[in-house]
């Protein structure tokens, strides 16, 4: 769906998940631990071939719990860590996950989702768990959510995923799912060199100076690794600003309150989404995952029939983007939110549906990707 | 309460004394095709080869004769597809019991 | 009367379950439900009272199979189930169905605290050394070196011996069988499901689709054939040194011991219970210190 | 082709007949060596194994949005239950492409009858390469792909060892297809009445 | 909070994680299996010595997963099950927990919430779980939440999540807080035979007939234990009436539905709400939980400085009682929503807020409990 | 120089940290603590190339403490970590300290499979037998027979042998000492350090506040002193029946083999893929013919 | 007591001195023996261990709303540092109780000195059992509790073998505090000229 | 790189040769109560039992010249309580060096 620089030399045929492979690969993944799960298998099986060729480590851990810890391990070392798993998996790793976000450790966990809930449908495609990687685990606390639907997204969307993870210190999830996932697409891969990488901000003050987790304006500590000569601890208590648990009042309301407030200042960073023929519709369809290619095909098929149709495809998911969505439901009729789940992200528009815009859900939970018929259906007739 | 092993193989059952032991007991092979996945394993297994396959591949016995009636390939059928039967002469069927 | 192959489709097999099943030709999965369905006919066991749980895996699929209390339940926690089921109903024989990767792997801890605790459960390990279902990843006991799709340079990890991990572990009964040794492998597993306290089974089998065509192991023939020749019984195998042993698979019965049973003990805690109630409880009221804790 | 067309084919037959390599094959040539848009899904799940298999290829100008075929341009039946279950999808003005030996029963006159399993047996001398027959046909047929393409894609996703074997299948599929006559066959693939309706 | 029929025999001083247990024994709970954690540990404590009394078994796992495993098969086997945790547990079990919702199995889960996210703040209060336990496993399910704000709650509560659980076979969590568990008072239990229970519908069709995934009316199918003489299978795979997995997406359609509206059928059922001085009320908060507390003793205090305040205690927190909240947001010109978290149900109740209500949202995230004083702040001053 | 208390204190310990720690008087974790820095400062190692990691338990307050790079990960899940941390830099020196229910209740899954995986770590085990930090409900090696918060009328399982079942999991290196033994328990701590491979010591501790009271086992001084009189060494242990080794301690280097470790072969594997790498990534590439899966 | 009124009582003092133990055996004799509604909570946490230790009982005619003490009625302290702590709290008319041994400086002349330790020392032979000598003081000072009930709720809740010397320091407490002249008190916690500000 | 144990015991620390075996080494023990939690552990395990509890509580050395220097008691001392130093009679410490 983006528009990709055509260049003969480059272009290649790739799946969703070796996509993946690549974007992690280009971001500087270097560490990858995970078990495998249909339909995120792939990403594991690449990257063990691929990574010890650029010097980096694959492990297959005995669980998802495992492959979670050692992601976060090799991040305090100062390595780029990602895992890959479905929903079951997902369920695993929330504690380790919440660990993440506490202790502020930047990694990638992809999820590439299947039907649920539990073993459910393991070869279908679905978007079940958008509300589960927001409130999978336990405790306030911030994440990062993004969402792919094409191939090429695979790619630019995993970077986009590393850069946010390292700049905000925050694990980032990429929902996939099993359409994006195994549908392969030509594109074409920039240069590494034509690629924004971002890495997280080392300390330069001297070592006895460091407070691994102290505020500054971006609200983000500098990091050090393990092994950097910054001895500091790290935690999953609630921490000082040197790390170590504390049981203040006032200690513990300024950390939680800042992990927050480092995401929401990041807002337009982080929040990210994007528009087709929504200049002057009046009808629009909100959509994200591999749904959105069904809305696209949709809304050009109702231009054609003449309706004033457009799409807002949601990229990032979570910080769910209020001010984007907002100006379109005060910009439309009606609103179409097709989701492969029972209504989870259209939950999240009508709560900030404060315009009182018209929402209209489309949900198909039966396994099969929505059609593009269905969602035209709506276009028409609402 | 607990009964025996329903494995009554041909090759290794001790023989009732009632037997005549120099009557060589024959059995019928009976491939259930609609099961059978053309795995080969009854055929490799047979000790008396005598498994081969047919033109679309489902195994077939060549001599009905020669089994042994020792059950191998009927344990080894990962699909449950092979019955091993005595087979009971004419004369046997006649006597109306068994 | 029936004849065995006869018994076991009319009797256990569950037709409306569409036959033939889901596994590969050739696979060791429909070797050891045969074997395990000869089993418990063989013993006599009345259907109703027969559980059979598995995890998910290839061999997972088996309980879809027969005709008893059947579940399929998460990846690697079946025995956790299985003790659920087993306390709340002790007078079920409870047997549970486990891949190497789904024992040994993400169960490998309820594996080996079932065989700590001393539960009267059955576990029956089919072990191929691959994660079959999700397409030949590597598994807790694929071979150092070997080839899998996460290890295509050499596996460099060790493998786990489930059978002695099991004994370690405080396991009852151990025995291993491969899926070549039918009857033998009938025969572990009617000892196993009628020895009081855990039992472990650990049958060697062939996943030729995922872990025999990438080590030229050869398809499900030559691979079984395989597991004929490595075979040795435990009587000749303590006969015989480390090195001569290498490579081979010990087959037979690993360890019986007697130990109290977990299962039975709690049957005798609840009777004392009723009488030591009323003074422990008094004594257990807490007196409110409580201590920093996490 | 017009940027926003579509042009859609749709493998099909049973698991083990290699139709998703052909499919990818397909995509491959398309995508990576012409300088077309290309998205290629497959059906998973239990359904594929024995079962029917499917997969498609869908060929644009622009980059394309729904990634799944919406109206077949052409199908490839490889037996006769995909031919029963996949035909309804078909344009009116698409082609069927089937194995004559396997495919008995033709939904529509509008289609193409090779025998590609006879063709890898005896021509080729191995019936596992029917699948490139067929490719190498449906590749000429649809008049999307240059053949050059279509050729270095082959070559870079078969095994090692076997790309000769399975170029050869390729360039009989094409040879074989090249002695088609188009003017003899239908415009539709719904016979007259249909079209009527 | 309930008024309890005063009786001097029966009045005793319970802690709250105590009289929990004594819910769950008069509700015929009589399988626990759980792994100790802070603030929920007396609650397997107390049960491995009583449940032996009356016949039933404790078994401490050796994890939360396991816990939540040996529950499940309890149940399955026939006899009501329960397990208590934590958080950092709470985060374990998802993945079983969603086995328990696909296979319908009557189960009941206790979450004494303590500070997150991770280790977080393991002695202090917090409401940091409340989304989590909506929507902490993957894919769509449906579940009961409920919440308890007092010692008499936690007894009457505790039976009344065991009853929903039974009547629509579904697991359903009770939400405690660290101070709620530790709080003794005096309660007044009842009689047991003043005690209304539920038991799971049992199939009396024979055997043969019986189809363990059934619809029927009240789309909760009839439920057979193992051992039942119902030979049937369960899986966490999508499955069809009989329990085989199915890939029909018309039969996963339906099965997945209907989960879904078993629950809703049962809405007026399963949708509790309590109200203090609400008849008139211009303003009012909307709690749960300990804060619950803070917020009656608030309103009681407003009302004496003439602020026509109410309460309105939220006792089922999911499925969202929507429309009795609704009704309050029409009434009253503001909503006050004070929680020990950063915003979790005044999600939902804006999600609601078609009424357009001003919504005050006051959190604290400290390991604090609210006091009075902060929320009566925001009744005089709104 | 400085005398060994003082560099413990003035080097290794983390005085911004409040001390006195948060032990219970008499705990055995901090004689644990002294030997572990004793054992590192003899083995010379560099401050800044030293990682402690824990689980969570009392014993997983030790890093808060110490002046190295420390982390405090969640319950049962440290070797994880430490995994993650090592593969990342192999040049520094991970260590792992656990309880006997972080390693081995919750997390004993990862410890079985660091062993078998033989990762250069060292995993430091200080066993209990009981969950002091949550107040005293019975752990893995909770003897049969004893009172806990959750066995009051006297535990029905069986304890593990955390030492063995290391060594069957597939440890390098496993040793066991005691509180008691504080010189020992240094040397085995050096020996483990600097072995290549997967090191695991067991030490046996008292909680005399949560398990020592409920047993009649006395206070940190009577339970100390059992351990002394208990104990036997290695070699001793070897000469005795298993009756006379009833209750006893066997304390020493239990096993220490050598093989392939992985942290060393996944180098070699990084090498090897460099040139291997064109060639594999072609073969790999999946014709796309999938299986049903879960 | 009307309904809706609230009498607080706040047991404070270091960690060991069994300040929680205390407070439970209050409520339990307030709330299972008295007719009244009683909610007992403690404060948890690293604090408790060593350092401070604080328990609260809070009494009504009716249902409990907030469950923690707001305004204290009467604060028992058994340390100088849990009476600087806690006493902020207390009510004007509130009552302070300290141990006469261990707390020196008296923030109020409102406030009641028993040297509990020493009389748990002398009289009944064991410094554990101040608590309950506290206990017993606290129990009649409050003229919340039926003095039997107290008794009652201390013989169910102390560890078997200890009933008669844990009772015996409870009546030592009541005893020793019936000694009060409470007319010599000041009526508010507070000196007159704070009073008046 | 590798150094030898910092704990020199007295017991068992090899004499070096210089050393003249006669002279009795003398030890002060000091104990920083600040740590201290009175567990008793330094008392009870001591070989020569020269520990003793003070009015407080606190660990004290009844007679500082019997300490052989083992240092047991600073080895398991939990709370790092306790440090052994050698002490050296006047004349030594006149000597300028050591
Ligand atoms: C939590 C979770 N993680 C991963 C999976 C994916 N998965 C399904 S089966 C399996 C491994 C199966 O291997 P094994 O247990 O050895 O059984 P086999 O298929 O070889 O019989 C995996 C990893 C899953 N279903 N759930
Ligand atoms: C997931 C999870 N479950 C439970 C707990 C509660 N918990 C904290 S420490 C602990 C056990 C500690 O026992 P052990 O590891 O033996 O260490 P010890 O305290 O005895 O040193 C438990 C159960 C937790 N923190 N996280
Ligand atoms: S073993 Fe069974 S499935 Fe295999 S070929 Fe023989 S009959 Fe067929
Ligand atoms: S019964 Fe034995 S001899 Fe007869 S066909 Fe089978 S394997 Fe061969
Ligand atoms: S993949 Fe392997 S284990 Fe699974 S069915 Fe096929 S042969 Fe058997
Ligand atoms: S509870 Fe036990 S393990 Fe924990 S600090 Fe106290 S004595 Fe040590």
């Amino acid at each position: 769906m983006e528009s990709i620089n055509e260049s003969e030399r480059k272009k290649i045929l790739l799946q969703g998940n070796e996509a993946i492979v690549a974007g992690a690969l280009a971001a500087g993944c270097r560490f990858f631990a995970g078990y495998p799960i249909t339909p995120a298998s792939e990403i594991s099986e690449i990257l063990s071939v691929k990574l010890p060729e650029v010097g980096g480590t694959f492990i297959q851990m005995e669980d998802e719990i495992a492959s979670m810890g050692a992601v976060i391990g090799a991040s305090l070392a100062g390595v780029k860590a990602m895992t890959a798993t479905s929903g079951p998996g997902f369920s695993l790793i929330q504690e380790n996950l919440g660990y993440g976000c506490i202790a502020e450790v930047p990694c990638v966990i992809v999820n590439v989702m299947r039907g649920g809930p539990s073993t459910g449908l393991p070869t279908s495609p679905s978007q079940g768990d958008v509300q589960m990687t927001r409130w999978g685990t336990h405790g306030d606390h911030p994440i990062i959510v993004l969402a792919v639907s094409s191939v090429a997204d695979c790619f630019s969307v995993t970077i986009k995923a590393f850069n946010l993870s390292e700049k905000y210190r925050i694990p980032v999830i990429i929902l996939s799912d099993e359409v994006v996932a195994h549908t392969r697409e030509s594109v074409t891969l920039p240069d590494q060199d034509q690629i924004r990488i971002f890495d997280r901000v080392k300390p330069d003050v001297p070592s006895d100076w460091y407070k691994p987790y102290a505020d500054n304006n971006r609200g983000v500590p500098d990091m050090a690794a393990f092994g950097d000569g910054y001895r500091h601890h790290v935690t999953g208590l609630v921490h000082d600003e040197k790390g170590f648990p504390t049981q203040d009042s006032q200690e513990i309301d300024k950390f939680l309150r800042r992990i927050h407030t480092k995401i929401s200042k990041g807002f337009q960073d982080i929040q990210i989404t994007k528009t087709h023929l929504m200049e002057d519709a009046e009808v629009c369809v909100i959509a994200y995952g591999s749904v959105a290619r069904s809305a696209l095909r949709a809304v050009r098929d109702a231009r054609k029939l003449g309706v004033k149709a457009g799409l807002v495809q949601l990229v990032t998911l979570f910080p769910f983007p209020r001010k984007a969505v907002d100006t379109y439901l005060r910009q439309c009729r009606v609103v179409i939110v097709p989701e492969m789940n029972m209504g989870q992200m259209s939950r999240e528009i009508g709560r900030v549906n404060q315009a009182g815009c018209r929402i209209v859900k489309h949900n198909r939970i039966d396994g099969q990707l929505i059609t593009p018929e269905e969602i035209l259906k709506h276009l028409t007739t609402v | 309460m607990v009964k025996e092993s329903i494995l009554k193989t041909g090759g290794t059952s001790k023989k009732p004394a009632a037997a005549k032991p120099k009557k060589k007991k024959l059995y019928t092979v009976i491939f259930f095709n609609k099961w059978c996945k053309s795995c080969g394993l009854c055929s490799a297994l047979c000790p008396k080869k005598i498994i081969k396959s047919d033109e679309l591949g489902f195994p077939a016995i060549e001599n009905m004769d020669r089994c042994s009636g020792c059950r191998f390939c009927e344990i080894h059928c990962p699909d449950f597809s092979i019955t091993i039967k005595e087979r009971h002469p004419r004369r046997r069927r006649t006597n109306g019991k068994h | 009367m029936l004849e065995c192959a006869e018994i076991i489709r009319k009797e256990y097999l569950r037709h409306d379950k569409k036959f033939p099943h889901v596994w590969c030709p050739g696979c060791g999965n429909g070797i050891v439900m045969g074997a395990l369905l000869r089993a418990v006919h063989s013993l006599g066991l009345d259907k109703d009272e027969v559980v059979l749980a598995s995890g998910i895996g290839c061999s997972g699929r088996m309980p879809t199979y027969v005709d008893f209390n059947t579940i399929h339940t998460t990846h690697g926690r079946a025995l956790t189930f299985s003790t659920g089921i087993k306390l709340a109903r002790p007078e079920l024989t409870v047997m549970t169905v486990m891949g190497d990767g789904d024992s040994t792997a993400i169960g490998g801890n309820h594996f080996i605290h079932a065989a700590r605790r001393n539960l009267n459960l059955t576990a029956i390990i089919i072990n191929n050394s691959t994660y079959g279902m999700t397409g030949g990843q590597y598994s807790p006991t694929t071979p150092y070196g070997s080839k899998s799709t996460t290890s295509v340079y050499g596996h460099v990890e060790h493998a786990f011996n489930i059978a002695e991990l099991a004994a370690t572990a405080g396991a009852a009964f151990v025995a291993r069988s491969t899926v070549y040794h039918a009857t033998h492998m009938e025969e572990m597993l009617k000892k196993g499901i009628e020895k009081r306290g855990f039992s472990v089974i650990e049958i060697i089998s062939n996943c030729h689709v995922q872990h025999g065509r990438r080590n030229k192991l050869g398809g499900a023939v030559e691979m079984i054939n395989g597991f004929k020749q490595r075979s040795v019984t435990i009587e000749k195998a303590t006969k015989m040194s480390a090195d001569e042993l290498e490579g081979k698979i010990t087959i037979g019965v690993l360890a019986d011991v007697e130990k109290p049973v977990s299962t039975e003990e709690y049957q005798r805690i609840v009777e004392e219970a009723k009488n030591k109630a009323e003074i422990i409880t008094k004594a257990k009221e807490k007196n409110g210190v409580k201590r920093y804790e996490e | 082709m017009k940027s926003d067309e579509r042009y859609e084919i749709r493998f099909s037959g049973s698991g083990g007949q290699g139709i998703i390599t052909a499919a990818v094959v397909m995509a491959d040539g398309v995508g990576a060596y012409d300088n077309q848009h290309v998205c290629q899904t497959q059906s998973y799940g239990p359904e594929a194994r024995g079962g029917k298999s499917k997969a498609e290829v869908v060929i644009s100008g622009s980059p394309i949005d729904y990634p799944k075929a919406l109206r077949v341009d052409l199908l490839l039946a490889m037996t006769q239950a995909a031919c029963d279950a996949y035909f309804s999808d078909i344009k009116s003005d698409g082609l069927l492409v089937v194995d004559s030996d396997l495919v008995k029963q033709l939904p529509t006159s509008r289609s193409v009858s090779i025998p590609f399993t006879q063709i890898a047996k005896e021509k080729i001398g191995r019936e596992l390469v029917a699948n490139m027959v067929a490719l190498g046909a449906v590749g000429f047929l649809c008049g999307q792909v240059s053949l050059e393409g279509l050729e270095k894609a082959l070559l870079s996703r078969v095994p090692k060892g076997t790309e000769q074997i399975n170029s050869e299948a390729l360039h009989a599929g094409i040879e074989e297809a090249k002695k088609i006559n188009f003017d003899l066959l239908p415009k539709s693939v719904f016979s007259e009445w249909e079209d009527e309706l």
